[in-house]
């Protein structure tokens, strides 16, 4: 599991994956859409934190490993600035047969989308920007009020 | 009693708060309690289950105990990928 | 639907799948594996009978495409001499949401398989061959009648 | 009545039957009736389910009829991927 500012290269993620019982290789690859949710994208800015979002993906990857009879697994999420067409995840696996590298795949891209602590704030051509997922807990017109706990 | 909590602020509730990282001295028990009590400062409406968090950089459950002096990370409903 | 006698660069082949729409990029490689059914394999020969091949694989596509709703789709298979570790066929798919393009792309390679007149044959290290699939219609000590036939 | 028909083997077929394609004259009605007739052939003991035909390079059912001077494709079990 590796968190990255830098281009995803797939290509070069697979390398590591190969393996002389390797029969099947199933990537997911997560690219950055021109819209969403009936607005038009402009770009994406992806926050990670980034101790805990390794921790959990070496998780979920242990979880798969122990779900499938696989041989290698990786995962590689972007953080920062990502335009259109960008590649914002990439998950490869590679097994003897098909089926659990299908299964595999499905399972780590779902997990890391609902467990590792990422958030994607979404800016519009529009003009406005939003984070995705949370619309009752960043109001535009937010205030910052000075801290007054005790 | 209350307890010396460093509280940190991710995305929407950092952009909320205006801060990503404050000391707050607090009377609760568990990370629930932190988060309802500190509403003001991360804004949140969302349910306590649709946000996550994490203490001392490990997740967490909302009625996880929080100590004098730990680290209590909210977390707003995540979207990765 | 390609087929090609030519090594199969996939990263070349995804460029034909970019879409400014497309939030998905699922792909399926079929390598090689140096076993199968406890034996181990030297290297494989595919034999591909090309014009029923592609008929076949651009009517599988085009099934995906009305099943799901895609972006684009493409595949190719190899034919002729591969070696362990070579990728035998690809087949990548792009669609704006990840559902669609796990379930085509798994769809497409299950449709190729059982579909399109492809077969292969194993080299053994310890020496002989066999079709695959074909255990009772290719004996080793087969002989060849001459035709006789009225 | 006898048909003239060109018939293609393929991978273990072509094997058993030392030829890729030859020249038949055959009283049959359909590709199944092929299949059965050429068995010394082309060898297989497959059930006809588990191989395929084609009809001048379309595939077909076993049921399909065969017409004097069409191409008759048989395939052993396929095996893709």
């Amino acid at each position: 599991m590796l968190i990255t500012s830098a281009t995803i290269y797939p290509e070069e993620l697979k390398k590591n994956l190969i393996d002389r019982g390797a029969g099947a290789y199933v990537s997911f690859e997560g690219w950055i859409r021109d819209q969403n949710d009936g607005q038009e994208v402009l770009r994406l800015e992806y926050e990670v934190y980034e101790p805990v979002a390794v921790a959990e993906g070496k998780k979920v990857i242990a979880g798969a490993m122990q779900k499938f009879p696989l041989l290698h697994v990786n995962c590689v999420h972007r953080s920062g600035l990502l335009e259109i067409g960008d590649c914002a995840v990439w998950v490869g696996v590679t097994s003897a047969h098909r089926d659990e590298a299908f299964s595999a795949c499905r399972y780590i891209i779902d997990q890391v989308k609902v467990r590792l602590p990422i958030w994607k704030k979404e800016h519009y051509v529009a003009g406005h920007s939003d984070w995705v997922n949370c619309e009752r807990c960043a109001t535009h017109d937010h205030q910052h009020p000075q801290a007054s706990v005790s | 009693m209350k307890k010396n909590i460093t509280v940190r602020y991710f995305a929407g509730f950092r952009e909320h708060a205006g801060v990503s990282e404050e000391e707050v001295s607090l009377a609760v028990s568990n990370a629930g309690d932190v988060f309802e009590r500190l509403k003001h400062r991360h804004g949140s409406e969302e349910p306590l289950g649709h946000c996550k968090v994490a203490v001392n950089d490990e997740m967490a459950d909302w009625d996880a105990v929080v100590n004098d002096g730990d680290t209590v990370l909210l977390f707003p409903p995540v979207a990765g990928g």
